[in-house]
This record gives structure tokens, C-alpha cells and sequence, in this order.
């Protein structure tokens, strides 16, 4: 009860958790699923753009993409390490992960079907996740909050590169603006959906915006990112699939329609356009490359025997 | 300086090519941190390449593949995006099939080795350009070749399966070395100019070194002998093999689709 | 006619994308029976893709992607070789990568079933084309779907491993299946008219030709959910899975080289 | 002794040896080494001409190669049954090609490098092979003379529609043209090579030939390969790669220059450009289907202990 209370004046004070100190078991679970749903979704992440790395229209691009993509494996990266910090191990991790038993964002269940994808993911999908993760940079756990610091970061960086591209190609022939305007379409209603369930909807987010791990529900989060998005839509000359979608002078802000929920939810559920072929790829990978990490493993633990002998 | 200008597409293109396929990796590696790595090298050598062929394109713009008039498209990609697979002068070691990891670290341990030991002499090249691009490079292949050795060593001395592997990547690979060593008439002419490097003269250097590498993981030297050639014909005069126009095809694919587009 | 335009190319590249996937078996097969076998079957749809695709062409001319001026390319290569991706009118299911045998034979099933029972109305087309590639169809459909059929029941009753590889092939593809039996709108037009087939209205009579095959071979009825359609659009629609751009890309690489190529 | 003369009687009338007749223990290996060494070169013959099946530029000259690449299965397949008269299974042979104890054509181990090959390979390949061919339908074992009838038949007819591809592309544009000549540059000397060495370096031929299981020297036949596709080029619009070649008025035949013996060794040996791929093409096909013909052979057992219960 002691430790319960050190912990809520913490969180009250928006003071850090650290790993050594006390947690409550909801919170160290809730952090958990979070963290390694957010590390899983940049690890996934990096399939839907890495289909266009070899095929990407300019040298220039490709270096942009492929260090993206890299960028990518590093928030992985940092996310699994602060995982570990709460006591689960990458492997475990990357174990639920394969088996399903721990979900990614839905938006990498949608295929990348032309290279202006590459522009929209950055643009607005990566767009949507800044929004969903600058308030997570002041979240309650240290290490997750300082990694979301350093990924918000090259995240705009990313979204200004995919910004460019768009308008780049908007600037290009006809067949380039039109494959701009498509792959909006098609990202548009799924990068709403990353905001997850309406508000009335979603369970969790109740006790996690308690906890701090949280800091703003879903609905404020997708009005942020429309009101951004708007003005950027205008100045690039595309539009939005939303008929609904205008100013309201009144709320000084965006009205929109809803994305398709039923839709969303066949897609978190498993039975999206690209669910069974990410997970199918991420299970390749992973066992493909289980006897070089084995390999490793006994190459370090001969050395020690040799340094020991 | 159309010598110049296709000794620059020979380093180019190998480093394209390598770049390439060191790419599928990405997010297939056996752990992130060699995903990360493999991006990295790949990422070095994308590099390399640019430089290389806007030297090669600056030395000799008929190199450059025509494209419709008003073609915003730069020289680089013209290059790299606009000539067909024949007309790539890459070794065909950077060709082969990642296969499995290590396939592809011994190829990265042969290639960047091969690679260094030119580059080192590149660095006193009369072309101020090639010089600096080596300066630079050098430490990039360094910890390309770091890497790759690292790796050799761990797979040579890790499991049985490891070993037997990368016993196997050896010898699929090894006939594939000595064309990286054998002199074409052009490079013997920039080298003789003093912008280029015969790599011949650095064979016997890179042997010393991968010596070196084998002897500490207790692999034995390979002798399969090197793939023949076609008619006196290998990668550097555009003689490739069947893998080359699938990587190009997929390549150049969009840019192809788009040759007045702009990205 | 756009709407017979447009349905014949659902049916055409149906056929001409399951035989581009078919053909990449050849040389590759469990045995020269099945490599025969299966180049056979490839042959057949993409006989039956170029006459659905002249139909294409006939029935709606601006279909047919614009060539440079005086270019040779006939309209089923027009339409084969330079749409782009999004505009072919294909399943989904015909797309997925081979797989292991086992996958190409649960394809090869559910798509040749799907077929035969479409063609079978066809054959009552009042378009004379439809109705005549329709009849010549069928004999060809029924041999493919003999022999996965023959192949289904071996491999669910031949070893475990084959058993379980067929297990896991129809787990991977009846995902696929649903799409086969949603009417399009322009399905639904060209039904209506006497000219098509809505394939909705033989959905059942598929399903109980194949719970015969798996009560034979002793197999569950798979039960996965459909793989969900991107805002209401299928491949129908153009949308397609990764694996499209890939397949096209392959497919129309040297076409697209030479516009004006004889071939 | 009596079964010998009875064998030599058969050879000497020009009789077919049938394969319940009784045969010499060295007629029977060469037999088996020839009709292997020919099989195997169908079967791995798919794979250059395969390479281009996916990307064929026209939907008829995809289905035109398509029922080539599956008749040159088909001619593998009447080989191995014809070998396997001789009491050796297509299992074992496949073994002892993928071990590289039998060899297959060398000619195979160039790797193709445009669709022009495609036609190339038709003409020249096809043409050299239809020469060396032609004289074995009169090959004094019968099962092997039979095929051979078979297959010469449907060579002839791949012979034509490769040149008819050439014909084709030398009517259209510049780059077309300039492919078909730098194709037949390639293809020229390893479609020389496909006769064997000079007679005076071919130490199998004189036994072979008294057999009758060849019927003339490579010498002759490579001078009747030339003779008869020089007047093909030159319908063409392409020239050969060899400056000796010239019309001799006093022998009534081509003096031509020898190909390059050193490299011809070189891919014998199993060091030419495509050698390890095609072995490791076939090897992977074989143990990829391993699992495939265990299951027909365990539903067949299956199936004949139902009826015999």
C-alpha cells in the first residue's frame, strides 16, 4: 500500500517510473502489451515500405527509403530493449509476435500496391502515429517515454521525406499526380482507423490515460490529425475519400465521416488484405535465421570457455 | 576520358549491383541488429555508386542513356535506370543470389576485400573525384569487410550446421573471386594513366589478407576453379550471368514506366 | 459493351495470371509428369486468356492501352503487357505465390472448380465468343481440375508430412475462395443481359463438389474468414494483393522495352 | 561367342537390337551413358529457355516457348524410358546427373541473356542438335532409334519456330536487330562446340561407330551444320562470329575456324558459366518434390492393400 502510493504520487507528479521501482501488476502488463505492440508494429512496419526499396524510381529515393526502413529496425530495436527492461526478453517477444498472440498496428495489414505508398505512409500514416506518439514522449515509464522522444524525432523526419516525395511527384506527369490521388484514397480511411475504436468504444483507455501511459483519447487524437492533414492536402492538390469532410466554423475544426469499423475490425481480428503474409514473412525471417543466431550463441560461449581456460 | 568514364561504371556498377542485393535483406536478416547492419552496407555502397556514376556520366555524358526530350530525369538514374542489363559492367560475383547468410557474408568478405585493396591505391588516382570517393570509401569497406569477417569466423567456428554452411557458401563463391582480379583493357589503360588501379596488381595482397581470415576460422583455402568466361568475355564487357537482368528488371521497373517522371 | 469488355477481361486475366503463376512450375516439378501436367494446364488458360482478351478488345476498344503511333503490338498484347497493375480485373486467389506443390494444387482446385461451374452457364452466353470459349473451356477446365483433384486425395491420404502440408495449403488459400463468388456490379450487368455469368448463383454447386473431394480425402472443411476487401474493393476492382505488381512486372518487362517491337 | 555373332549379324544387316536381345556388356554401358547424357541434356535444356518463359513479350510467343521447354520434357521422358530398357531406373539417372557422374550437353551451360536467345537456341542449338540427331534414328538399339524418330520430328518443327522468331524480330525495330546478332555471336562457337572435339581428339567415336550407335564423325557433321546454316544467315540479315568462314569452291563446302577447345574443356569440366546453377536448379526441383513422390508412392501402396483386403 506504501509502494501503491509512492507510485500514484509519482504519476501524479508526471514524475517518471523507473524499471527498479515498484509497479502495479496492471500497469507492468499494460506496459508491456503497449511497448511491444508499438516495437512489433515498427518491425512490421518495415515490410509494406521495404516491398519498394528494389524498386524504388531514383537512386536518391532508394537511399532515403532504405534508410527509413532502417530507421524502422532501430525503434524496434529501442522498443524491445525498454520491454526488456520490464522483464521480457526480445525472443519471448518476437515468439508472441509470430504466433499472434500479440497484435501490431492494422494499418501494416494493408498492401503498398505503388510507389507513391511510400509518400502516403510517410505522410499520413507516419503523420497518424506522431500524433498517436508525441504525447507518449511524457508518458509515465522512463525508458519508453525517452525511446518516444528519440523515435518522434526521426518520425517528422520521415513524414517531411514522405510529404516531399508526394509533392515532388505532384509536380511530375499526369500518371504521377494520379497515383498520388489513389494512394491517398486508399490510405486515408485506414490511417484514420490507427486512432483505434471511437472513444465510447474502447475499453482501455480509461485506466491507461489514469496510469499516464495514456494522454489523450482516441477521438481528440483523430480530429488533431484531420485539422493537421487538411491544409496539407490542399497545399499538395489532392483530396480526401470523405464526403462528409469539411470545415465546421462553429467547432473551429474538421467534420469527417467515420472509417468503416466493421472493416477495422476484420482486419484486427486477422482477416485483413496482408495480415497472414506479414506474419508469414516475420516467421521466414525468423526461422531462417535461427541457426546464425545459434551459431552465434556458440561462438560467444566458446570464447568465454577459452577465456576461462 | 571515355576510358575514364567506364572504369568509373565498373566501380560503379559493382557497387549498385551489390547494394541491391545486400537490400533484400531488409527486414529478412536473422536478427535486427543485422538487418540494421546489412541496410548500412547497402546504404554505403548506394552511395558509392552515385558518386561513381556522375564521374562516369561528367567523363564521358555519351555513356548516358538518351531519354525523351525534356526528361527531368538526372544522370545518375539515366544510368543506373535507362541501360540494359548487357550494358552493366559489374563482376558477376555481386550478380549471384544471396542464397543463404552465408552466402552472402562471403561474398561481402571477398568482395569488400577486393575492393579495399583498390580502393587504397585509388586514393592517389590523378582524377581528384575518384581519389576522394576512395578516401571516403576506405572506411566504409573497412567496416563492410569488419563485418563480414566477424561473421565468417562465428559461422566457421559456431555450429556444425554453421560450419557446414558456410563451407558451402565457399565453395559456391570462390569461382566467382578470380574475376575480380583479372585486368580489362580499360583498366589497364587508366591504370596506366595513373587514374585507375589494375586490379591484378592487388590479388596477391587480398590473398595475404582473406589467408589470414581462413587460417583463424580453420577454413581450408577454396580451389574450386574460376568460372569460365564466355568467348574471352566476363561481367566487366557486359557478359553476365542469368540472375543479372531479373535484378535489373526489378530495378528499373517504376523508373522505366515513368521516363518523364520526376521523384 | 464496356460492361462485356470489362467482364471478359475478369475472365481473361483470371486465366492469365493462374497461367504465368502455373508456368513458373516448369522445369521445377515433383516429377516430369507433373511438369508436363502442369505446363498443359498453363497452356490451356492462356489459350482461353488471349481469346477472352481479342473479346475484351472487340467489345470495347478503349480498353486497350494507347502505343506509340504505328506500333505492331496486337490488342491481346496491348492488354497483357502494358496495363499497369491496378487495371487487371483478376481474383485475388490467382495471384498467391505458388507456394509448395501442395498450395498449387489447392489453387489449382478451388479456381479450376469456380470455373468449370461459371463456364458451364457460359456456354448459354447470347455472345457467341463467350458462349464458344465457354464450351472449348470446359473440357479443358475439367482435365485441370481432375488432376488437383487426383492430387488433393493423394497428398491428404499419402504420408504425414503430406498431410499436413495439404492442411496447411488450405488454411493458407480458402481465405481466397469467398472472392470468386462476389458478384461485381458489372458481373451483376452482364448477367442480367443473358451475355455473363453472375457467380454468386453457383457458388453452392462449387461447394458441394468440393466437400465431396475433401469427405474423400478426409479433410475438414476450412473454416478461416475471407481475407477482407480494402474499402469494399476487391481484385475485381483492381485491388490486388503485393504480389500483382511483382507478377506484371515480370510478365511485361521485355514487351514494355520494345513498344514497338515484332515478336 | 554365338550371341555375339548373332549380335554382330543384327549390327551388320543395320537391324534394331531390341532390349531382350542380347547385347555386349560395352555396348550396353555405352548405351546407357549416350541415352542418359541425351535425356539429361532435355531435361536440363528446359532451363535456359525456361529462364525466359515468365517474360515472354508476346502471348503467342509465350505459349510457343511454353510447348517447347514442356516437348523437351516429353523427349526426356521417352529417353529415360528408353535407358530404362537397359535396366537402369530414371531415379538412379537423375541421381548420377545431379551428382554430376553423367553429363548433359555443354551447350546448356551458357547462360541466355535476351529473348533473341529464345530463337537462337532454336536455330542453332536446335539446328546442331537435329544433326547430330538425324543419324541416330537409324541407331541399331531400338527403343533409342524409336525416340529418336519422335523427337527429331518435333525438333525440326522448334528448329523452324525459332527461326521464325528470328525472322520476326530482324522485321522490326534497330535494338531487335541488334539483339539477334549479338544472340547468334554468343551461340555461335558453343553451337560448333556441340559436335565434339575434332576427330583426331574424339577417342569414343570408333568403337560407337562401329556399333552402330553413331553414325558419322563429329568432323563431318559440324561441316554440314555450317554449310547448311550459312545460306540461313545470310536470309537472316546476320553474319557469324568468325572471320575464317568463306565458301571453298574446290572442296564445295565452308572453310571455317576452329572453336575455342580451351573453353570447351573448361565447361566440361564443370567450370562453365552456368554449370552450378543447372545442377543446383535440377537438385533443388528434385529434393523440393522429394516429399510429393513419397506421398503418390505411399497412396498407391495405400491403395493396393485396400484392394487386396
Amino acid at each position: 500500500a506504501e509502494l501503491l502510493a509512492e507510485f500514484e504520487a509519482t504519476i501524479s507528479r508526471n514524475d517518471r517510473i523507473e524499471p527498479r521501482d515498484w509497479m502495479p501488476d496492471g500497469y507492468r502488463k499494460t506496459l508491456v502489451r503497449q511497448v511491444a505492440q508499438h516495437a512489433h508494429s515498427e518491425i512490421i512496419g518495415m515490410q509494406p515500405e521495404g516491398n519498394w526499396i528494389g524498386r524504388a524510381p531514383s537512386l536518391r529515393r532508394k537511399a532515403i527509403l532504405l534508410a527509413k526502413v532502417q530507421d524502422e529496425a532501430g525503434h524496434g530495436l529501442y522498443l524491445y530493449s525498454a520491454c526488456e527492461t520490464l522483464g521480457v526478453s526480445r525472443g519471448q517477444l518476437t515468439e508472441m509476435l509470430i504466433e499472434g498472440r500479440q497484435k501490431y498496428s492494422s494499418i501494416f495489414n494493408y498492401p503498398t500496391l505503388s510507389y507513391a505508398d511510400v509518400g502516403t505512409i510517410g505522410w499520413l500514416v507516419d503523420g497518424a502515429a506522431i500524433c498517436n506518439q508525441v504525447p507518449l514522449c511524457r508518458t509515465s515509464f522512463g525508458p519508453y517515454g525517452r525511446a518516444m522522444i528519440r523515435i518522434c524525432k526521426e518520425e517528422s523526419f520521415h513524414q517531411r521525406q514522405g510529404y516531399e516525395l508526394l509533392m515532388t511527384m505532384m509536380r511530375g506527369t499526369d500518371e504521377q499526380r494520379a497515383m498520388v490521388q489513389e494512394s491517398v484514397n486508399r490510405f486515408w480511411w485506414p490511417a484514420l482507423m490507427m486512432f483505434g475504436p471511437p472513444d465510447d468504444e474502447s475499453p482501455n483507455s480509461a485506466q491507461s490515460m489514469a496510469w499516464g501511459i495514456k494522454r489523450n483519447t482516441n477521438d481528440d487524437l483523430r480530429q488533431r490529425f484531420v485539422d493537421m492533414s487538411m491544409p496539407q492536402a490542399e497545399a499538395l492538390g489532392v483530396t480526401f475519400p470523405d464526403p462528409d469532410l469539411r470545415w465546421n466554423e462553429e467547432r473551429q475544426a474538421h467534420d469527417f465521416g467515420q472509417p468503416d469499423w466493421d472493416e477495422f475490425m476484420q482486419v484486427v481480428k486477422g482477416n485483413g488484405p496482408c495480415n497472414t503474409q506479414r506474419i508469414a514473412h516475420r516467421r521466414a525471417a525468423h526461422e531462417d535465421g535461427a541457426w546464425v543466431r545459434e551459431a552465434a550463441t556458440a561462438y560467444a560461449a566458446h570464447q568465454v570457455s577459452l577465456e576461462g581456460a | 576520358a571515355a576510358d575514364l568514364g567506364t572504369y568509373c561504371l565498373m566501380l560503379a556498377d559493382d557497387a549498385l549491383i551489390a547494394s541491391q542485393r545486400l537490400s533484400e535483406w531488409c527486414s529478412r536478416a536473422p536478427d535486427l541488429e543485422d538487418d540494421i547492419a546489412l541496410s548500412n552496407i547497402a546504404l554505403d555502397l548506394l552511395g558509392q555508386a552515385r558518386l561513381l556514376l556522375a564521374r562516369a556520366a561528367a567523363a564521358d555524358p555519351s555513356l548516358v542513356p538518351a531519354l525523351p526530350e525534356g526528361s527531368p530525369v538526372p544522370a545518375e538514374d539515366a544510368l543506373a535506370f535507362f541501360r540494359d542489363a548487357g550494358e552493366f559492367r559489374n563482376v558477376r560475383l555481386v550478380e549471384l543470389d544471396n542464397g543463404d547468410f552465408a552466402v552472402t557474408i562471403v561474398k561481402l568478405l571477398l568482395h569488400s576485400s577486393a575492393r579495399i585493396a583498390i580502393f587504397e591505391q585509388l586514393v592517389d588516382s590523378r582524377d581528384h573525384v575518384l581519389s576522394a570517393v576512395a578516401a571516403k570509401g576506405i572506411k566504409e569497406l573497412t567496416y563492410h569487410r569488419d563485418y563480414a569477417g566477424r561473421w565468417f569466423l562465428t559461422l566457421a567456428r559456431g555450429t556444425e550446421e554453421s560450419r557446414r554452411r558456410i563451407d558451402a557458401a565457399l565453395g559456391q563463391v570462390s569461382p566467382l573471386q578470380a574475376e575480380m582480379f583479372a585486368t580489362h583493357a580499360v583498366e589497364a589503360r587508366v591504370a596506366a594513366a595513373g587514374v585507375g588501379v589494375d586490379p591484378a596488381t592487388v590479388a596477391d595482397a587480398v590473398a595475404v589478407v582473406l589467408a589470414q581470415v581462413f587460417a583463424l576460422s580453420g577454413v581450408d583455402q577454396p580451389t574450386k576453379a574460376p568460372l569460365a568466361a564466355v568467348q574471352g568475355r566476363q561481367g566487366r564487357d557486359g557478359m553476365h550471368t542469368e540472375a543479372l537482368s531479373r535484378i535489373v528488371g526489378e530495378m528499373q521497373v517504376v523508373a522505366r514506366a515513368h521516363p518523364m517522371g520526376q521523384w
